[in-house]
């Protein structure tokens, strides 16, 4: 991607949102939405508002309370000639979808021997730090990643989400989006041009020399704070962009670099992305690192609703600059 | 008496009047912790019950202690006509130490096993095959136990739910669906998630499994508590399982924070009309079996009940961070 | 022609011909693939289609190569009344290169995608959602396709199959679910699988959506036929999603290897009588449609078609153990 | 466990299964089956065969082929004092119930502040190595791992099947007991005495010097296979039986000893049980670790159906010797 001739325009991811399904939809006949509520309410988030009086009913669709059906139907539509976005509305929901998602999506273009294209576009949110409880405050972008046939992509600036977004809704493969509530309101500068992000890529969002930090979505912006806030250390900052499959190559160069990582994301430590994560650092760059990696997430609870209780799980600043310091 | 004469007796004014302090209890709690939801004094997502009062209130006035219920994200409803404590209620809201779940479940999460109250559900049609369990298990240890499962018309469109309703059909247990019919599903009406043959009645989404079918006012308190006095009776009896669509309508948004641009002109002053707190009392008074005076006095201790529990979420201490790692799995046990 | 004046037509004697040979050819490869895998040179799982020859024919017959199917664990007949090559579909039993899908799939997964074949599927009732997709699609894109799928008797107890038609039914989509009552859901009859008062007539867990029911004999695939070909006409016009349940039997295993313990006795021996491939043939020379001897070579050419088939599979070589990595995703294409 | 005056006696996987839950139920009536074709066939691999006859329809049930329904309502059966036992077929099935999984069996006691017991057991079967392809070929031990609230035991030896398998049905919380189709004819030698294993508790199944093995269920065979043919090297094999939670202690141990260490599970390398035993080794044996872990497993594709195919994704005793001799 190129933005040299382009200019920047700073939006929320929410807006972003907005406008690449928009552009897509401009772009493509065949890209159509469906989902509960996404059509009046705008989807769960409201992020969809005026795209169904832009594109019509037929191409914002709303579903009945049906996940099977809703992910089931995207699916049988995306390997007819169709290019579907799905919205689930939380990623707790994923689960009603379960066998859709790992039997029908994940393996249907493999077990017909890679002989049909399955362009779908399946976005969900993660929540975390909303006090909204077990079932609808979880990151589940790890379990989806588990399930090889699935490319799982993690949206976390604005500019990302446009590259990443768009992006899914070209490939032809099926990709899952998982977009962060917790992030839909940050502001960042966008470039203004067509583009997409390689599905596949990472990216070093900041260069650092002295300690590495790989992290997700609303950890990403934390990671951030964390950098700025230990300004004796040099942190660079990683963003995997895409969970599955994940680009060992970007991440693990910078870890060999700085000889001491961090990894951290809302996904529980045990058989989370953290684990993963560090895994790839410690086979591509075990000769090079100081330390072992300092893995961040959930401590294998389930979300609690209440704010003392959440606070304690979910990792925030503090936790990164912890870790960092302990590092540096 | 034969559950057919059970279900037509006269009720006694001690139980109307009961009825009516338990939807006056709701309405009130709903109300309040609508405000202090407002204040941003309740963390989390909100989905108020107003409106639908009846339909709780008639359902658990037919049950017995050793019952069962499973609920929805609409939970508080359910939670205070089973019985449940205001005040531990109001504390899990606050996301308190001393809440029914410790702070730990919250508003979509408030369950006192207890009290046979098998929680509420964040999922939509999730409750539904627990109660159906529920209704396994009272019928495989030989007790008369029932289980009744509240949701919302959108759950009809869940396999859960017809998972569910199939294999109770087939094993006969004593499971009671109760499909609260509050014309919409979040913020769309029913006829864009249910098909045209389904609108004139709901229950037709058990035809297949041959359960009993009622669709009734759902706020008629009264009638609501017979149809499911006589579910009741019928499940005990080893009758099987039943549907009752319970046609009623949401008086607030969906949840709190929702603008409610969906609603056609006039609909909710239509249906407000027939809201139960309105004709209830009302019908009660004309009736002579509660004086207006006694009602004010009523609403009064309510209140007061409902501002002690709100004091007492206020109150209570928010849980020590440590308990987040606590409550997952049983301590000790063999083999734990 | 009217959808209904279509269906009353006299079917030419060359198109009762035709079917005659598609459920002959079904028969024949799924005999002959019987004792391929008894003799082990087939691996994996094999789930007979034996018995239910007249279902997939008749309402194959009535589609275009426009329209879409999917199928389920019990495949192959789906695939040769669809027109799949049986060279193809054998190399695919086998894991050869030269299968459907590269000995990717194997008998569980057979598709062809050109032909509008959306695929086997080793999951009970998974194929429905994607046919209401594939039904969707259709109509999205302007054509007048229409999308059937198949699926057992058992299939019906999942949540998947109620999500599908209800949604297809909103939609009006052109989707067809063709019920196979075979009588047995793996080693269980249907009466421990279903409530009694679905037992009569399966088409019953359709009628919560008010799709099109008809209940026909799986055994006559003239009467499978007819009726499918209502369905697709009226699915074609936009008239929405129908549901029909063929009666028929398995004559064989759930799969190879079943010890068949469950059959009452006598069961198996009484629906041979009305076996298609003993009672079509006798009709179509009985009405002298065609002879003996034109059935005798019809079926001598069948054998040597399966014969030539297996040693099409046999032949064919097994794909490169690195074919293991590829096929799971796109190449190239923007973003991917 | 002592063993110490227990005889023992020569059993096959299979037989030790039916043989468990047949205890377990005459010692406990609450104890009962439920399933698709659990009585009369006696379970999709014939395991049950009997217990239909000892205890009656009531007890070994057969459920209609409703997945979401069959777990949800056994949960519901265990909130209210019963005790049962789910077999769910094949563990791709476990999708369909992914709900009841992720949002009901996992969360449900945790939600409710901790105040009520889930004695709950869900047999499925890991299917690897069968041609059985992608739907019915899968394990997934772990996608259920990665979900807090769900204990998950493998088991692989007869002894290990019974110690388990009685803990998990004794157990006051929900566990998934992942059987392999792989193993159910393998024998052994299992103490007759009633005994159960700690769930949570690790085994070195076979002492060893000089390098580790961390294997499960077909793969420990492999690995018994493995460290004979390796004879110049002294292999310590280890098995985790439960892989949720993890006995960190006993692995990290083994790999102080060897610095050494071969971890290879029949999951996908991506996100499956090798990254998160590797993450484990290396966090907790760093400093004595000569090299990076050797992990195998499927290489993030969908099982294929052809023989020449599988053979070629699922790791056996030749890539385990390989990677032994790597490391020596
Ligand atoms: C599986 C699932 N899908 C979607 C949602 C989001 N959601 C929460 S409530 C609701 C509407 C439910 O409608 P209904 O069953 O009629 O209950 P009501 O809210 O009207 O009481 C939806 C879609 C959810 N909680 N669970
Ligand atoms: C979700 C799921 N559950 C269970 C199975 C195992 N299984 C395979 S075929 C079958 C029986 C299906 O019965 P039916 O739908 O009547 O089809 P038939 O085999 O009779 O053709 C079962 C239970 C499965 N494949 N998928
Ligand atoms: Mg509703
Ligand atoms: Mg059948």
């Amino acid at each position: 991607m190129s933005t040299a001739t382009s200019g920047t325009e700073e939006m929320a991811v929410r807006d972003v949102i907005n406008q690449a399904l928009g552009e897509e939809m401009e772009r493509d006949e065949r890209v159509y939405i469906q989902g509960i509520d996404v059509n009046g309410r705008g989807g769960t988030s409201n992020i969809l508002k005026g795209l169904d009086e832009r594109f019509g009913d037929e191409r914002v669709r709303n579903t009945p309370i049906s996940e099977v059906s809703i992910v089931g139907s995207a699916l049988g539509a995306a390997a007819t000639g169709m290019r579907p976005v799905v919205e689930i509305m939380y990623c707790g929901f994923l689960g009603v979808a379960g066998d859709q998602l790992l039997n029908q999506v994940a393996k249907m273009r493999y077990m017909f021997g890679g002989k049909l294209d399955l362009p779908l576009t399946i976005r969900t949110k993660n929540v975390m730090g909303a006090n909204a409880a077990a079932q609808h405050s979880q990151a589940l972008h790890h379990w989806l990643a588990a399930i090889p046939g699935l490319k799982v992509v993690c949206t976390s600036t604005p500019a990302d989400t446009k590259g990443l977004l768009k992006a899914a809704v070209r490939s032809n493969d099926p990709v899952m989006v998982f977009e962060h509530g917790g992030v839909y309101n940050r502001k960042g500068e966008v470039p203004t041009e067509d583009y997409v992000y390689e599905i596949g890529e990472a990216a070093v969002e900041r260069p650092g020399e002295d300690v590495t930090v790989v992290a997700t979505q609303n950890q990403l912006w934390n990671a951030f704070e964390a950098a700025d806030r230990v300004d004796d250390v040099s942190v660079e900052v990683v963003s995997p962009r895409t969970i599955s499959p994940l680009d060992t190559e970007t991440i693990a160069e910078s870890a060999r670099k700085t000889g001491r990582c961090v990894v951290v994301d809302d996904t529980p430590l045990s058989y989370g992305t953290q684990s993963q994560f560090a895994t790839t650092i410690y086979e591509n760059a075990f000769f090079d690192l100081d330390f072992p990696v300092q893995r961040i997430g959930v401590n294998d609870v389930p979300t609690p609703f209440s704010p003392s209780l959440e606070d304690e799980v979910i990792p925030d600043t503090d936790d990164i600059a912890d870790a960092i310091r302990k590092l540096a | 008496m034969s559950p057919a004469d059970e279900a037509k007796r006269e009720i006694p004014a001690d139980e109307r009047i009961e009825m009516l302090r338990t939807m006056r209890r709701i309405r009130e709690f709903e109300s309040v912790v609508q405000n202090k939801f407002a204040d941003a004094e309740i963390p989390g997502f909100l989905h108020l019950y107003i409106g639908q009062e009846a339909i709780a209130t008639g359902v658990c006035h037919a049950l017995e202690e050793k019952d069962y219920l499973t609920s929805t994200h609409r939970g508080h409803g359910h939670c205070i006509a089973r019985g449940l404590d205001t005040d531990r209620m109001a504390a899990e809201l606050y996301g308190k130490e001393t809440g029914y779940c410790n702070g730990k479940g919250g508003s979509m999460h408030i369950a006192d096993v207890e009290a046979g109250m098998l929680g509420a559900n964040g999922i939509v049609a999730g409750g539904i095959p627990i109660a159906t369990g529920a209704a396994l298990s009272a019928k495989m240890r030989d007790t008369d136990e029932v289980a009744v499962s509240f949701f919302g018309d959108g759950a009809l469109s869940e396999g859960a739910f017809h998972e569910s309703f199939n294999q109770a059909a087939i094993w006969e247990l004593p499971l009671i669906g109760v499909i609260e019919n509050n014309q919409y599903g979040e913020m769309t009406g029913l006829d864009e998630q249910h098909p045209p043959s389904t609108l004139d009645d709901l229950t037709i989404y058990g035809e297949p499994y041959g359960v009993h079918r009622e669709r009734i006012d759902g706020m008629d308190v009264e009638e609501v508590y017979r149809t499911a006095m006589e579910a009741v009776e019928r499940a005990r009896n080893g009758g099987g399982p039943t549907l009752i669509e319970c046609v009623a309508y949401r008086f607030e948004g969906h949840h709190e924070g929702d603008s409610q641009f969906y609603r056609p002109e006039g609909e909710l002053d239509e249906w407000k009309q027939r809201d139960p707190l309105l004709t209830y009392p009302e019908k009660l008074v004309d009736e002579g079996v509660i004086t207006e005076a006694e009602y004010v006095d009523m609403e009064e201790g309510i209140e007061t009940e409902i501002q002690e529990a709100i004091e007492f979420a206020r109150e209570s201490p928010l849980p020590d961070p440590e308990q987040a790692y606590e409550g997952l799995y049983a301590e000790g046990g063999e083999g734990a």
